[in-house]
């Protein structure tokens, strides 16, 4: 009865207003493929979500749930990522996380089953840092970044990395964590920033956070154009809110809205206009529905590429696998699949489950986001020797931890 | 006199009730009472015998007790109110002073006296009165109406039980236990209080007493209640002269009143009913 | 010696330093204190005329504000759309005493404190179900609440004050009056007390628990409702507000259950003194993050001097 | 007699009453402004029933309250066994032999009659926590020993029907009567009662009469007694003590209380 | 007449005190028994075993804790959650620290931790009651997760600020960890479960429960009657904590394998709140009853419309979820305020007289 992919999603909870665009973004792009192509490679897609409201406790049971003829699952939050992550190796079935959970996941020797690509939080890290310094991170020197973030396993993902970077090039870095109880009074995490008089505040942030934190900067007269945030902060229902006084905030992002591209008119013709989205109108250009729309995408072609390679449609957990480790996202495949410009291309390997796509800077004008950069690219260099240190290390706390040879 | 009156004039009728807690324990199995309008009716029984809980079938107290009436009927002015929420009863004129005192302990005196005119509309000049006249019945309470009600003595307690109950400007007093802890010369000025709040006012009462002696010293009527069944019933003075009354309930047998420290050399158990 | 010094002594000079921060320092823990007692004050006059520590409090918060701006969302004008919200929380209140109150009456405290977490939940699931997920925006401008802000510049430095923080001040400040003269001057106010220690004897001189506590409920409904407003206008308005409700505890606690006063003064004591403790010791010593427990270790430090509180009624033991 | 000879003597019953157990020193309790007692000082002999008598108000449960240290009295001191008692707390008096009940019941609502009971055992149980979890050895053998001597109280106050049943739904009487066998269950030197015949009809007035007076025939327990029956208390105690506005206005024998003008005047009126 | 008690009289006070005087109540035990150590293990499925019976017992582990507390000893707790979370951080620190220690013994011991802890919190218990005591444990619940948050320590310095349970072994058999079968790890924690809940029966039916009892029912007198309230209360804290400590331990590592120090937050506390208040305050069973309502009926309300093949967007299922656990606990609280173990009593009582009414 067809691929089944569920996703983990969360419609409910405190973390509920960005969840929904993003889970939309990913049911309509199934959706469109089922009704205007029968599926994949004729297989219809068989697009499940179960509800988690982003607890880790209910994570495990959706899994549990799920897992059974699922040939992928969407953890679709740190917290259960890191809970699922070892599981995965047990169950054999593949892990699919855009952007998200455990950065070292990159290292596919010693994370066989997981995926993170188009790019990890230390590539969001990366980039940032990139973009702030001009490319050259020694102009940091001597300079205080502010990192606020959600006190939770997301928010504290690219500390590590920061740490690194900041010992390496000169710069300070003032953690700022943010309780779950206090997402929506941040007067004390902008007091502090007040006081500190960072060169640049950037955000972990995720749900009520990132409206607080937006409000509260402007309510601090922070300059917004010293202020960035990674991919999940970017959300237009924020910035709508905030309007005008949000002009030159930024958010680093894998993919950019493209609200002309072809996918989009089909995903009208065969979705949205016969009312089987749940999405409404204005969301539909929202970065985060069509965000949504890329993952749903990238996992469409990880199946794909399993399927062309073992030659079957209904291809099995660890096919896939085999498929999410070969994607060969390139410009021409992206203009086929009517998205280009929509996130970067990218290639994953054994050893490579990141892609490390790169991104762009998305900069808001007062009323909607626009792309204020040219295309980024993540410090390789500096984080490749972080992400193999790191798996390796989380291979040993978990052994006996399977190894794949990658060569 | 009264008791002639009884049958035609009755303010308040109890039809064959039953109640049963919890829904499993029966513990009225049948009881019918009938209280003429101005007259003093005593509820006498042992411990346990049912009398708390037919004063709350009553006053419809029962439900938050999770007990209910499974059976029978009480109507007041010949109409029946097992429906009525309490306050409606109060607006009716029917108050109960409950067993146990049950003063609003953060309240003070005052206020607690005060609490019983809650359902009264007749101005701040008549509630005034009251209370003063309260305070002539009670002169204690007016020494200590400025003290919250939980730092009172027992004693006190219960005067401002009774006095608050008489602010409602009641038509009918149920009394449960009016003279339970109290010194006697305060149960005689109670039930002196009962007397002429009776006589002067024309209230209506009916009272539970564990107290026989006092109380059917009082009273006109009497319902004697064993285990949940009315055993006997009368005129008050019948009552007193009953011999079985006497002996179990008044404590005095035929050569008088014999000391309690008599009371161990033999043991007695005998019942009407059981 | 230098921890000492970093507790005893750097705190103060910065302070003295810079004096407009401090300021606004104590500004902000100001205007949270308010709005901490705002939310207090709802679960004392239901706890003052029930004995009923209403959880629910935090969640009616924000139903109100989500229902005011529903209302608004289609179509209608924000006062019309405020007066409607108040229908429905006096409907709310109805039905809490109808559905969960009435059949609980005489129940122990710990009872109905359940069936407030039962009524939280229903309104969480229910309230998604009806106003979905997302965040919305409160409705300040049409509701004439002004935006903006003013600047002092006090001792060369910078001192900012929302314009909607000041109002919500001066608003806290008018209906914490009349809910003083209320409870204080009026026949209902006794009632009010008086049910709160003892159902069995408020319903036996004839005090009618459901009209109390329908009053009382719907009372707390427009409280909440006012503090929706204000809060949701700070942070928009979702689910996430919920969470302000564990700030109402300790401030409860520390002022007292019942007592308004204690709401008030506790509010903003807590709003003050977790804000300085935070800026001056927790942020530069503790890693930051002390606010979600400071206000408890505060008042439970206070109770064990005064076991009912600040304010609260004394606690009558005897035997 | 007279109250100041302090002789041991037998009462006309049989009893024998022995010196003095216990003794009040200018005891003083003030609660703010509200003096309850004013001080008063008399003493309880050994095996006697002492009454304290007084109208409402009159300090009465506070002097027990002060004798069973839930109140420390503001002056004074209460000597016993022929010591000044230190400071201590209730419970530690109550492990001293002293037993009570209460004017508004204070049962343990949530367990049976028979688990209220086994409370008033547990100063003398000793068995860890270790071996209780376990249930075994001494914890077992222990329980089943208490239980017997419980069982003896059940039976002499004939409360054997109401055994498993929870003490919530009992009637006031016999809730009186539980809360007695809880106080003797501890197998007291000295048993305070407030007003234990308080909403009884005559008829139960006589089964407490008989209990109290068998408690202290067999027992050689001393006993002190509140009461406002004055049948009872004139028939049952060998003394008492008289209390009005915190004041001590007589002590002596029943007949030299009753005959005493000041009590009469303040609490006995002409009735009696 | 099935359940008839007449005829079986006790002849000696030991056995009158025995677990099961009536025999009925034993025959049902053993039925549950069975199910439990022998029925479900051969039928249930990966998913049955990680989402509802091994979540099932712990969660009324944790409840059983707080049950002694609570129902038994009358002292409001919110914050169970952050006591199981220190038995949870213990139980990693003593694993990480000393990897030779059997797994068993490390989930024990790290209820000593708890239990500890959850005395010092206690202390506040003598002075401060009721629902402001509830402050103090409150005060315990937000300190302690923002110490798991803040002392990186305890997570060994793990970035995420996550426990990861690694795979641990018990002689010769994968128990803990992702490579660990769910069946062995059902019976290990059904054993302790076991094991526990026969200590505390035992402990709350003999003279220690009395005095918690006594102590809950009204403290002034049971002081009075010669309790040291400071000690039935501090005792009742350190069995408590112990029992909660030790299901937290064993929640994270024989069920969910990973914990970040949020999950021990508030909404937890509420969860185990809801469990024993419906299951019934001051009753062992109860916990049982309680967690299965709460714990396994929302995880059957929420794969139930899948299951049956009804196509409903799975936010309205969980926002019903959300609303129907809520009207259910206002729906028990009304039927029977005292849980679901006293309707069970009522419903014995029925069956004693049956076929009469009363
Ligand atoms: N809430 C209750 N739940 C269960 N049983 C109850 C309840 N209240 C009373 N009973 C039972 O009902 C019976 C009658 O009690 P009631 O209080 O009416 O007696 P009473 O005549 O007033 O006794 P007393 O003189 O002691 O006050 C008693 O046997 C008692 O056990
Ligand atoms: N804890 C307290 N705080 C304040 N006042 C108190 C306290 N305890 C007792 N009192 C006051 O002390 C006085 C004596 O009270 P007590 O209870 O001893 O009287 P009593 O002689 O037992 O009367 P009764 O026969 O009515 O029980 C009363 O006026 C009472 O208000
Ligand atoms: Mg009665
Ligand atoms: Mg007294």
């Amino acid at each position: 009865e067809g691929l089944s992919t569920p996703n983990l999603s969360y419609r409910t909870g405190p973390f509920a207003a960005t969840g929904i665009p993003l889970m939309n973004g990913q049911r309509d792009y199934m959706l469109m493929l089922n009704a205007r192509d029968g599926g994949i490679g004729g297989v219809p897609v068989d697009f499940s979500e179960c509800e988690t409201g982003y607890s880790t406790e209910k994570g495990v049971e959706c899994y549990e749930a799920t897992k059974g003829d699922a040939i992928v699952t969407q953890p679709w939050s740190t917290g259960i990522t890191l809970q699922v992550l070892p599981k995965t190796n047990v169950d054999e079935i593949p892990i699919l996380a855009p952007g998200y959970g455990f950065s070292p996941m990159a290292d596919g020797s010693v994370f066989n089953w997981a995926f993170n690509m188009p790019g990890s939080y230390w590539d969001a890290a990366s980039m940032i840092l990139n973009e702030i310094s001009g490319n050259d991170l020694s102009t940091l020197s001597g300079q205080k970044i502010a990192f606020l973030h959600l006190d939770h396993p997301f928010g504290k993902e690219p500390l590590p990395f920061l740490e690194n970077m900041a010992e390496e090039h000169g710069f300070e870095l003032l953690p700022i964590p943010v309780g779950l109880k206090e997402m929506q009074n941040q007067s004390a995490q902008w007091l502090q920033i007040r006081r500190e008089r960072p060169d640049y505040v950037v955000m972990w942030g995720w749900g009520a956070m990132n409206a607080g934190a937006l409000t509260e900067a402007v309510k601090t007269r922070y300059p917004m154009d010293q202020f960035l945030g990674v991919w999940w902060s970017g959300h237009d229902g924020d910035m709508e809110a905030l309007g005008e006084a949000g002009t030159g905030y930024r958010s680093i992002s894998y993919s950019a809205p493209q609200p002309d591209a072809q996918v989009m008119a089909d995903i009208r013709e065969y979705v949205f206009d016969k009312g089987d989205s749940l999405a409404t109108e204005s969301e539909l250009d929202w970065v985060f529905y069509q965000r949504g729309l890329v993952i749903s995408a990238m996992l469409a072609e990880g199946i794909k590429t399993a399927q062309d390679h073992f030659g079957e449609g209904e291809i099995t957990a660890s096919q896939l696998r085999w498929g999410l480790e070969n994607i060969n996202l390139t410009d021409e495949r992206l203009a086929e699949m009517g998205m280009t410009g929509m996130v970067a291309p990218f290639s994953t390997s054994c050893s490579n489950h990141t892609g490390h796509a790169g991104g762009w800077m998305l900069q808001w004008n007062g009323s909607e986001w626009e792309v204020a950069s040219d295309h980024l690219m993540p410090d390789s260099e500096a984080i490749r020797p972080l992400e193999v240190a790191a798996a390796a290390e989380y291979a040993e706390a978990n052994a006996p931890w399977p190894i794949a040879d990658c060569e | 006199m009264l008791d002639a009156e009884k049958t035609n004039n009755a303010l308040l009728e109890v039809n064959n009730i039953e109640v049963i807690y919890n829904h499993v324990i029966l513990v009225l199995k049948g009881v019918s009472l009938s209280v003429p309008k101005g007259g003093i009716t005593a509820l006498l029984g042992g411990n346990g015998a049912g009398k708390t809980t037919t004063l709350k079938a009553i006053s419809n107290l029962l439900h938050s007790e999770r007990g209910e009436v499974t059976k029978g009927s009480v109507s007041y002015q010949g109409q029946e109110v097992q429906e009525l929420n309490p306050a409606a009863l109060v607006k009716r004129g029917v108050i109960q002073v409950m067993e146990g005192r049950h003063c609003f302990e953060h309240l003070t005196v005052e206020e607690n006296l005060l609490t019983g005119a809650y359902t009264r509309r007749d101005g701040r000049a008549e509630i005034e009165r009251d209370l003063e006249m309260v305070y002539t019945y009670f002169p204690r309470l007016k020494e200590r109406r400025k003290s919250q009600a939980g730092y009172t003595s027992g004693g006190e307690q219960q005067m401002c039980a009774m006095g608050r109950a008489l602010m409602s400007r009641p038509e009918t007093v149920l009394l449960d236990e009016p003279s339970m802890g109290l010194a006697p010369q305060l149960v005689e000025q109670i039930f002196e209080i009962v007397k002429s709040v009776n006589e002067g006012e024309g209230t209506t009462f009916l009272l539970a007493e564990q107290n026989t002696n006092v109380a059917l010293k009082y009273a006109h009527y009497g319902y004697i209640l064993e285990n949940g069944r009315v055993v006997m019933d009368g005129p008050a003075d019948e009552l007193r002269e009953n011999p079985d009354v006497k002996e179990f309930y008044l404590g005095v047998s035929d050569d008088g009143r014999k000391s309690f420290r008599d009371v161990r050399s033999y043991r007695r158990r005998k019942r009407w009913l059981s | 010696m230098e921890f000492l010094k970093k507790l005893f002594v750097d705190p103060f000079v910065e302070m003295v330093s810079y004096p407009d921060f401090l300021m606004q320092v104590l500004w902000e823990g100001l205007v949270s204190g308010v709005l901490y007692s705002l939310i207090a004050l709802g679960f004392v006059l239901i706890f003052r005329s029930s004995r009923i520590f209403n959880f629910a409090q935090g969640i009616m918060v924000v139903f109100a504000a989500l229902t005011l701006v529903g209302f608004h969302a289609m179509g209608i004008p924000a006062w019309v759309s405020v007066i409607f919200t108040l229908g429905v929380m006096a409907l709310l209140a109805i039905t809490i005493e109808r559905v969960v109150l009435r059949p609980l009456v005489g129940q122990p405290d710990i009872i109905l404190f359940m069936a407030t977490i039962g009524i939280t939940l229903f309104l969480i699931g229910g309230g998604e179900l009806i106003f979905g997920g997302e965040t919305k925006r409160m409705i300040t401008s049409d509701l004439g609440i002004p935006t903006g802000s003013v600047d002092f510049e006090p001792f060369g430095g910078l001192l900012i004050l929302q314009h909607l923080d000041i109002t919500s001040v001066a608003a806290a400040v008018v209906l914490v009056t009349g809910l003083l003269i209320f409870l204080n001057k009026t026949r209902m106010g006794r009632a009010i007390r008086a049910l709160g220690d003892d159902h069995q004897a408020a319903l036996s001189v004839g005090i009618s628990l459901r009209t109390v506590w329908v009053l009382v409920w719907f009372i707390a409904g427009v409280i909440a409702l006012m503090t929706g407003i204000f809060w949701g206008a700070r942070a928009g308005v979702s689910f996430a507000l919920e969470v302000i409700a564990y700030k109402a505890l300790p401030v409860l606690m520390l002022g007292g259950l019942e007592s308004i006063t204690g709401a008030i003064v506790g509010g903003l004591a807590i709003g003050l003194l977790e804000k300085l403790f935070e800026i001056y010791w927790g942020q530069p010593l503790l890693g930051g993050g002390t606010e979600t427990w400071f206000a408890f270790v505060l008042a439970l430090i206070v109770l064990l001097f005064r076991p009912q509180g600040l304010f609260g009624e004394k606690i009558i033991e005897r035997v | 007699m007279s109250v100041t000879d302090l002789e041991p003597y037998t009462t006309e019953d049989g009893r024998e009453i022995g010196g003095v157990v216990m003794e009040m020193k200018n005891i003083t309790l003030r609660f703010g402004g509200v003096v309850a007692i004013k001080d008063i000082s008399f003493d309880i002999r050994q095996g006697e029933i002492r009454a304290i008598i007084g109208p409402n108000g009159a300090g009465k449960s506070s002097m027990l309250n002060v004798i069973s240290g839930f109140y420390t009295p503001s002056e004074g001191q209460v000597w016993y066994q022929g010591q000044p008692r230190p400071a201590m707390k209730p419970f530690e008096i109550a492990r001293q032999g002293v037993a009570r009940t209460f004017q508004n019941i204070a049962l343990f609502e949530g367990m049976s009659t028979l688990d209220n009971i086994m409370t008033g055992r547990l100063t003398h149980m000793k068995s860890s926590m270790l071996s209780q979890g376990l249930w075994w050895g001494k914890a077992q053998q222990e329980e089943a020993k208490h239980r017997e001597v419980v069982e003896k109280v059940i039976d002499f106050l004939e409360i054997q029907n109401i055994r498993k049943t929870p003490v919530g739904r009992l009637p006031y009487g016999l809730k009186k009567r539980v809360e007695l066998a809880r106080a003797l269950a501890a197998e007291p030197q000295i048993l305070l009662l407030d007003e234990p015949m308080a909403g009884m009809n005559v008829e139960e007035k006589e089964d407490m009469s008989r209990f109290i007076l068998d408690v202290n025939d067999e027992f050689g327990t001393t006993i002190a007694l509140i009461e406002h029956d004055m049948g009872v208390v004139m028939d049952l105690s060998d003394r008492v003590v008289v209390m009005d506005y915190g004041k001590k206005i007589g002590d002596g024998t029943p007949d030299e209380v009753r005959n005493n003008q000041d009590v009469i005047d303040a609490y006995l009126g002409v009735a009696n | 007449m099935f359940y008839n008690t007449a005829g079986q009289f006790k002849t000696s006070y030991t056995k009158d005190q025995s677990l099961f005087p009536v025999k009925q109540d034993a025959i049902l035990l053993g039925v549950v028994l069975l199910c439990a150590w022998i029925i479900f293990p051969m039928t249930a499925s990966e998913f049955t075993f990680k989402t509802m019976l091994m979540p099932v017992l712990c969660y009324s582990l944790a409840a059983l804790g707080l049950n002694v507390l609570t129902g038994f000893a009358g002292q409001l707790s919110l914050g169970t959650a952050a006591f199981m979370g220190v038995g949870a951080f213990a139980c990693y620190k003593l694993i990480t620290i000393f990897p030779e220690m059997n797994i068993i013994v490390a989930i024990l011991l790290s209820g000593v931790f708890s239990s500890a802890v959850g005395v010092a919190f206690g202390l506040p218990s003598l002075r401060i009651k009721g629902f402001y005591l509830a402050i103090a444990t409150l005060a315990a619940q937000f300190f302690l997760v923002w110490l798991f948050e803040k002392w990186h320590w305890l997570s060994n310095h793990n970035p995420s600020g996550a426990i990861e349970v690694p795979n641990i072994d018990m002689f010769g058999i994968t128990v803990a960890g992702p490579n660990a079968a769910p069946v062995t790890q059902y019976y290990l924690i059904l054993a302790i479960v076991t094991l526990i809940t026969i200590v505390t029966i035992n402990l709350t039916r003999g003279n220690q429960g009395r005095i918690w009892k006594a102590t809950r029912d009204m403290d002034i007198a049971a002081e009075l009657i010669g309790i040291n309230l400071l000690k039935s209360k501090l005792t009742a804290f350190a069995v408590s904590s112990y029992i909660v400590g030790v299901a937290g331990a064993l929640f994270v590592f024989l069920n969910l394998g990973a914990a970040e120090p949020n999950f021990f937050d508030i909404p937890l506390s509420f969860k185990i709140l809801f469990i024993a208040i419906i299951g019934g305050l001051g009753s062992v069973m109860g916990n049982f009853m309680g967690a299965i309502l709460i714990v396994a009926l929302p995880v059957v309300i929420k794969f139930l419309p899948d299951a049956i093949g009804l196509e409903i967007n799975p936010a309205t299922v969980e926002h019903l979820n959300i609303m129907t656990v809520g009207a259910l606990i206002i729906f028990f609280l009304i039927i029977e305020p005292h849980g679901l173990a006293r309707l069970w009593q009522l419903i014995r009582e029925k069956l004693i007289i049956w076929p009469f009414p009363h």
